[in-house]
């Protein structure tokens, strides 16, 4: 057992955590809560990964932004808990038994298919740093960025369209 | 961006991008979308314009061409080619030029789904320039059949009472001559090898009964679109139910398909069968002229009057086409320019009255001259256009066709001319009718009836005037010097003419 | 010195005029307004007197290009002005006669009852009469046949428009149709002569290649020599064109109807101008007229015929314009039968001298109606209150002659004047109208055209006859109508003009005196083919004799004896049956209606309410193509070929497809997250597969 | 250093949380977030790949997948905050109205 290894197998249980957590509370607000705290982690395996840049954008967005704005909508609405519900009974049931299967599936490809053997070798000192990304992004994958930022502005305007308040509604 | 910024590609498509504007308008800013649509439209005039400074008028062949290979299938060689000439410039530049009038008259007549009104008005402009400017068969059927559909609903959802009959009998009726045409386009296109119509003429060489047979077919699709006598009955409806927009338009460019499509496809194609057909088409098109002429006079409603005088007048057209000689087919060319600045400006005026008073029976009318005495003037030069008074746009068109056919080596008689000269005197009859009937003599009760309303019948206001004026300049620029418009096709119609003789002489 | 470039400023002029009227004129006081519209016509005439001044040195055509109008092929025409002794004359007698007419007018329309101090009436009347101005000009000053007939129908349209001028009224101001359907008429019945004119240029173009005035003429005799039909049939169809316009058997219904319309267009228009536009078309076309005797017969004999049959309808009207009319119309006849004999000089000469003598007598009528209509005014207003709101209850017509008499002492001036114009039109020397009618009928005898001679001669009779019935009844003997006592005299502005008309028609036979001849040299330039008339003393005197003759039976008649108030024409209990024929026109107008107006509206009708729409949009469209259609779908399919094998094996098909959407629905629940969870069944399951394939 | 494979395992885990969470949990907010964990767990993956083949594709992959989100949350957020005030919750089983 390597300290990385061990590193690894803390920060993946306490993601794993974070996750069940996120699922089974039944506030909202520790949802969130759980959930930024999933994403930090992840942010963390990011950098273990060589991904330095890709990490500290999953803080800044999704740690960040998003989780703020998940928050803000769920003050807003104030909805935390939700009553309990009849509907769909065998919608759960059939679910765990889904997610078992498909866990089993993964874990079926992962260790018997070996789909991830042989050595890897060391990237370049540079590798998922932020030059190299923006080179790519800038050049070989200009358009896409560009259209990127297009589907930015439809999705703000859609969001303004959505939630805006016309004349005369209370 | 090559492609785009083709002039003839740009005109055409680009009221589609009016059509992008008008989507993101919320659908209660109405007049922010009548602005775009009028500046759309507006745009796509001066695009139009732009094209007539780069045409070369002493140039008999098409010119500012694109074309692309578009469906290249089994052996099929469909093409996006766009061209003009001289046989289509006017009739482009005639559909640019009403369609912003068009528009601009709907503005206070049109009040309910404004939205959907204009985007299906522009994408009909597209239809419409893509006809005249399409040179590849398949292209042309597209846009072809393309303008049904706006025009359908145009007059389908802002029509009059009757719209949905109306509606779904020009729809059914030109479809069914459209199919006709398919045949034979599919025809040329698989024994032919080729759907371009440049390709086409060069190559030529079809023998002449199958010429006929094709002749026949096209001239199916384009009669009933004319309409040519006796195919004409679902005119009077459409436009007696069309909003007053879509009957400008329909008067104006889409009656005028048709007859571009006898000249453009039928005499430049089959040169052999059209000098055949000739007698027959000049025949059905005298007959036209005299029942149009007869039936408008006994109309009691002043649009159907006006719908029944697209047939005389249209009549005339076909048999300046079918004279075959450069005096005919300018005349007839000219006289489709006329006809849609004379009867669009007619069907214009009508909408303006009707907008006040919402009836068109002439029994109710009378005196309006001097209620409103800017309109009544302005219906009256309108009026004598229409009825061919000289140094006024419809004579100059008139007296051509007419002398081109009374010296036509094809038709060879002076009868036909002769008979269609009485088409003058009857058309001063219906003409003078309906002048006298709504703007001379005791004031009519709709004067009383529309003052019960609140409001009484007021004269044309400046929205109205600006619609109207640029009408009427050109009334008057055609009738006294139409020495551009002649110019612009001369040397295309030199062309085709030089083919007919050609032909003429191969048949003997 | 020469003018020419002036040739398109006779009617630039008169189009400025109108232009600033129209546009300007809501702003101008009637005063104004009228001084803008003469001094157009006024600054017309004065380039047409320099044009012809240009044309003393320089007696050959001159022709001035203002730009290109049809060139297709070998049809070339232009906007070209033909300057040249036969327009300039036309120019002269049209702007001159129109101009006096112009300033006449401003004082007429003022008092005209129906005017009632509308100021966009006057203007708006005032604008037509320089369009008509303008499109004259372009008639008379036109190089080709196709620029004449731009004029042609732009004077019709005048002639239409101002004929309907109170458009919302008859004559009395009661609301009517009556005015309008006046102009119709004339528009229409012109149009059936340009229909004529129309064919005769087509003709033109295809035997010449052209219709330039030169081109033709020069080509004409050679054609004439290779195919006379064709040149009789474009000189008869032009002739078509001629009774259209100038008024002839058969067409000239329209004219007396076109006495609807304010007087000084009646003088203007239907008796100085517009309607010798046909005479001038012959003159024009005389190098083609010339080449076939017998269409020169026919054109001869037409106007011979119409003089007189015209003249016995005057003879029959009571309204005093009426009677001017027909006089008209008969006057025309003299004129078409001059240029077609071929007595091209003597035709001109006529049409000049009549412009004179018979718009006076027009304007002069117009100051009489004034003059009864003031009278009338008077009385309504001296009569009581109780109908001061509605002064004309009582139909009173100040046009009909038998409403008058005596007006010699309250219209002086009128008087004086309306005599000289008589005089001249009986022909009676020295007067103007003896001149020229003597030359025509000069000619005619000498040309060997008798039947023609002995029907114009007893026209003259029945004019001086007419004329002299007319002078009795209205100026002499009492007042058959208290507004007759009470008429006053014209205002200056209308009695000024009349002067100098009656001048003019007093000394207007020294244009062409026999002997000297000024007119006849001065028309030589340009009509080549004018034969040197000369004075046969016997036809004067036979024509003077027959006019004096005349004049003392219209006083034995109505001067002896004068009519009284309310009694029978002297005529009519002599004539009986006839007077009623020549007094209802012999029932032209009810032929026509019957014939063909009548014919034309039923055929019209039938076309369109049978043919067209119950036959061939109803029943056709309706009936056998929606219903065959229908036919074919229901019946035909459904019940046979449908129902037994294919609907069988569809409706089978639709059955299991409605059973099985049945079952299917329920999975279609609503709930999104059931969806989900389909979707993740179908991922666990494609990862199955692929794993254990 | 840790076997990459661990990496792709764990992101295999988290996945079927996420999964999980959208079939059984009734509040859309929390079904939202369910499915950004399943982004980000997909994204995991594709980095631990990216490090397997050093290609940077797959990081460049995730930026894209990471601005998607951002769009896709602004706009489902909205929409949430739109169908609340029509129907004054946001219960997900009261959504049903597509029932066929």
């Amino acid at each position: 057992m390597t300290p990385d290894l061990i590193a690894f197998f803390v920060l993946a249980l306490i993601a794993i955590a974070a996750a069940l957590g996120m699922l089974l509370s039944r506030n909202a607000v520790y949802s969130a809560l759980f959930l930024v705290l999933n994403f930090g982690t992840v942010a963390v395996f990011y950098i273990l990964l060589d991904a330095p840049f890709i990490a500290l954008t999953q803080v800044s967005v999704y740690a960040g932004a998003i989780m703020v704005l998940f928050l803000f909508v769920i003050m807003l609405l104030g909805t935390e808990t939700l009553p309990a519900s009849k509907a769909l009974p065998w919608q759960r049931p059939l679910a765990f038994i889904l997610a078992l299967i498909l866990a089993g599936e993964a874990g079926y490809l992962l260790f018997f298919r070996n789909v991830t053997s042989g050595t890897i070798p060391q990237p370049v000192q540079t590798f998922g740093g932020p030059q190299a990304l923006g080179q790519a992004l800038f050049n070989q994958y200009l358009l896409p960025f560009e259209i990127t930022s297009v589907l930015l502005l439809v999705a703000m305007v859609g969001a303004v369209v959505l939630t805006i308040k016309k004349k005369g509604e209370q | 961006m090559e492609f785009i910024l083709q002039p003839l590609t740009l005109m055409t498509f680009f009221p589609l991008l009016g059509v992008l504007v008008l989507l993101f308008i919320p659908s209660e800013k109405k007049n922010a979308m009548r602005w775009t649509a009028l500046i759309a439209s507006l745009i796509t005039f001066l695009i139009s314009i732009w094209v007539l400074t780069m045409f070369n008028a002493s140039n008999p062949d098409l010119q500012l061409v694109a074309k692309y290979n578009w469906i290249t299938v089994a052996g099929w060689n469909i093409q996006y080619y766009l061209g003009i000439d001289g046989l289509s410039i006017l009739l482009v530049l005639l559909t640019t030029f009403l369609s912003p009038i068009s528009i601009l008259s709907t503005w206070t007549a049109v009040e309910e789904r404004v939205k959907e009104f204009m985007i299906f008005f522009l994408l009909l402009e597209v239809g419409m320039t893509g006809v005249f400017l399409a040179q590849d068969l398949f292209l042309f059927y597209v846009f072809w059949e393309f303008t049904l559909v706006p025009m359908y609903f145009l007059i389908g959802i802002w029509g009059g009472p009757r719209r949905i009959y109306a509606a779904l009998k020009f729809f059914l009726y030109t479809m069914a001559g459209s199919i006709l045409m398919l045949l034979a386009i599919l025809w040329l296109g698989i024994y032919q090898g080729t759907f371009s119509v440049p390709d086409l003429i060069t190559k030529g060489g079809i023998d002449p009964h199958t010429q006929l047979w094709l002749f026949i077919a096209f001239a199916a699709a384009f009669a009933i679109k004319v309409p040519m006598w006796p195919l004409h009955s679902w005119l009077p409806d459409a436009h007696v139910e069309a909003p007053t927009a879509g009957s400008v338009i329909l008067a104006g460019v889409l009656l005028k398909m048709g007859t571009y499509g006898f000249l453009r496809f039928n005499l430049t194609l089959f040169p052999q069968a059209a000098v055949q057909a000739a007698p027959v088409i000049a025949v059905l098109a005298v007959i036209g002229i005299i029942y149009g002429a007869a039936v408008s006079y006994a109309q009691a409603d002043i649009k159907k009057l006006v719908a029944y005088s697209s047939v005389s007048h249209l009549g005339f057209v076909m048999l300046g086409l079918f004279a075959l000689n450069p005096q005919g087919i300018q005349g007839g060319i000219l006289q489709m320019i006329n006809h849609g600045l004379s009867t669009g400006a007619l069907f214009l005026l009508v909408g303006m009255v009707y907008e006040q008073t919402h009836t068109r029976e002439f029994k109710v009318y009378g005196g309006l001259w001097k209620v409103t005495p800017i309109f009544g003037t302005i219906f009256l030069i309108v009026s004598l256009s229409s009825m061919g008074l000289p140094g006024l746009n419809g004579f100059v068109g008139e007296f051509t066709i007419l002398l081109g056919t009374f010296g036509s080596t094809v038709l060879h008689s002076p009868w036909y001319a002769g008979l269609a000269a009485l088409g003058v005197i009857m058309a001063a009859v219906y003409i003078l009718y309906m002048f006298q009937k709504i703007f001379m003599g005791p004031e009519g009760s709709i004067v009383e009836e529309v003052k019960k309303h609140g409001h009484a019948l007021r004269d044309l206001n400046w929205r109205e005037i600006v619609t109207i004026v640029p009408l009427l300049i050109f009334i008057f620029w055609i009738g006294l010097y139409p020495a551009p418009f002649f110019h612009l096709m001369a040397p295309s119609v030199d062309k085709l003419t030089a083919a007919f003789q050609a032909a003429a002489l191969a048949m003997r | 010195m020469t003018f020419f470039y002036l040739a398109p400023w006779i009617v630039f002029f008169p189009v400025i005029g109108l232009l600033v009227n129209m546009i300007f004129g809501g702003r101008f006081s009637e005063k104004v307004i009228g001084t803008v519209a003469s001094l157009a016509s006024g600054l017309a005439f004065v380039c047409s007197v320099l044009l012809a001044y240009s044309l003393t040195g320089h007696p050959e055509a001159f022709r001035w290009t203002i730009g290109e109008w049809i060139h297709i092929g070998t049809l070339q025409l232009d906007w070209t002005f033909r300057v040249d002794t036969l327009s300039t004359t036309m120019m002269l007698v049209v702007s001159g006669v129109g101009t006096l007419i112009h300033i006449y007018a401003i004082g007429y329309m003022h008092e005209d009852v129906r005017f009632k101090s509308d100021l966009k009436r006057f203007r708006r009347f005032f604008v037509f009469l320089n369009l008509f101005i303008a499109a004259m000009m372009i008639l008379v000053g036109g190089d080709s046949y196709l620029m004449l007939f731009v004029g042609w129908e732009g004077v019709g349209l005048c002639s239409f428009l101002l004929i309907g001028f109170w458009y919302e009224m008859d004559t009395l101001a009661r609301p009517s149709w009556a005015n309008s359907n006046a102009a119709k008429k004339a528009m229409i019945a012109n149009r059936i002569g340009d229909f004529g004119f129309l064919i005769a240029s087509f003709l033109m173009f295809w035997a010449f290649h052209s219709l330039q005035f030169d081109q033709v003429f020069q080509q004409a005799p050679a054609i004439a020599a290779s195919n006379p039909g064709l040149i009789t049939a474009i000189t008869l169809f032009l002739l078509l064109g001629v009774t259209g316009k100038s008024a002839q058997i058969p067409l000239f219904v329209w004219l007396p109807d076109a006495m609807a319309g304010p007087t000084p267009v009646s003088a203007l228009i239907h008796a100085a101008t517009m309607v010798t536009a046909g005479v001038y078309l012959i003159a024009r076309s005389a190098a083609l007229y010339v080449t076939v005797p017998a269409a020169q017969f026919i054109v001869a004999m037409v106007g011979a015929l119409t003089a007189i049959f015209a003249a016995t309808i005057a003879v029959g009207q009571y309204d005093i314009k009426k009677v001017l009319a027909y006089s008209t119309i008969s006057q025309l006849g003299f004129m078409v039968a001059g240029v077609g004999m071929g007595a091209f000089a003597a035709g001109m000469f006529h049409l000049v001298t009549h412009a004179f003598f018979k718009a006076l007598l027009f304007l002069s009528a117009g100051s009489v109606i004034l003059g009864m209509e003031r009278g009338h005014h008077h009385l309504a207003h001296h009569k009581g209150h109780d109908e001061h709101g509605d002064p004309h209850e009582e139909v009173f017509d100040p046009n009909d002659m038998r409403n008058m008499g005596g007006l010699r002492k309250t219209m002086p001036v009128t008087f004086w004047v309306y005599l000289i114009g008589a005089l001249a039109l009986a022909g009676i020397f020295p007067f103007a109208g003896f001149w020229s009618k003597d030359e025509i009928l000069a000619n005619a005898q000498q040309g060997g055209f008798t039947a023609v001679y002995w029907l114009l001669a007893i026209a003259a009779f029945f004019t001086a006859f007419y004329m002299g019935r007319q002078i009795w009844m209205v100026f002499f003997g009492e007042p058959r109508h208290e507004a007759a006592a009470h008429a006053e005299e014209s205002p200056k502005v209308v009695t000024v003009p009349l002067m100098v008309l009656a001048a003019l028609s007093v000394v207007g036979g020294a244009l062409n005196l026999p002997g000297v001849e000024t007119l006849t040299k001065w028309l030589e330039h340009t009509v080549e083919f004018i034969k040197p008339s000369e004075f046969i003393m016997s036809v004067a005197l036979i024509s003077t004799a027959l006019a004096l003759i005349a004049i003392f039976i219209s006083w034995l008649l109505y001067g002896r004896k004068p009519l009284k108030a309310g009694e029978v024409d002297p005529l009519k209990k002599m004539l009986g049956p006839i007077f009623t024929g020549m007094e209802r026109r012999w029932f032209v107008d009810e032929g026509y209606k019957a014939l063909f107006i009548d014919r034309y509206v039923d055929i019209a009708r039938f076309t369109a309410d049978v043919i067209d729409w119950k036959f061939w949009h109803d029943w056709f469209h309706e009936k056998v193509i929606a219903g065959t259609y229908n036919w074919l779908s229901n019946v035909m399919l459904n019940r046979y070929a449908d129902q037994r094998g294919i609907d069988g094996f569809f409706n089978g098909l639709g059955e299991w497809t409605k059973n099985a959407a049945a079952g299917l629905r329920r999975f279609q629940n609503g709930f999104v997250r059931s969806y989900a969870l389909f979707v993740l069944i179908g991922v666990v399951a494609i990862l199955g597969y692929l794993l254990f394939k | 250093m840790v076997p990459v494979s661990y990496y792709v395992a764990l992101s295999a885990i988290l996945f079927t949380i996420g999964a999980l969470g959208v079939l059984i949990r009734r509040n859309p907010l929390i079904i939202f977030m369910s499915i950004e964990l399943m982004l980000n767990a997909a994204n995991l993956a594709m980095v631990a790949f990216a490090r397997i083949y050093t290609v940077l594709e797959g990081q460049i992959f995730v930026f894209f997948v990471m601005t998607v989100a951002a769009a896709e949350v602004a706009v489902g957020l909205a929409l949430i905050v739109a169908i609340f005030r029509t129907k004054h919750s946001i219960n997900i089983d009261e959504m049903n109205s597509l029932k066929g």
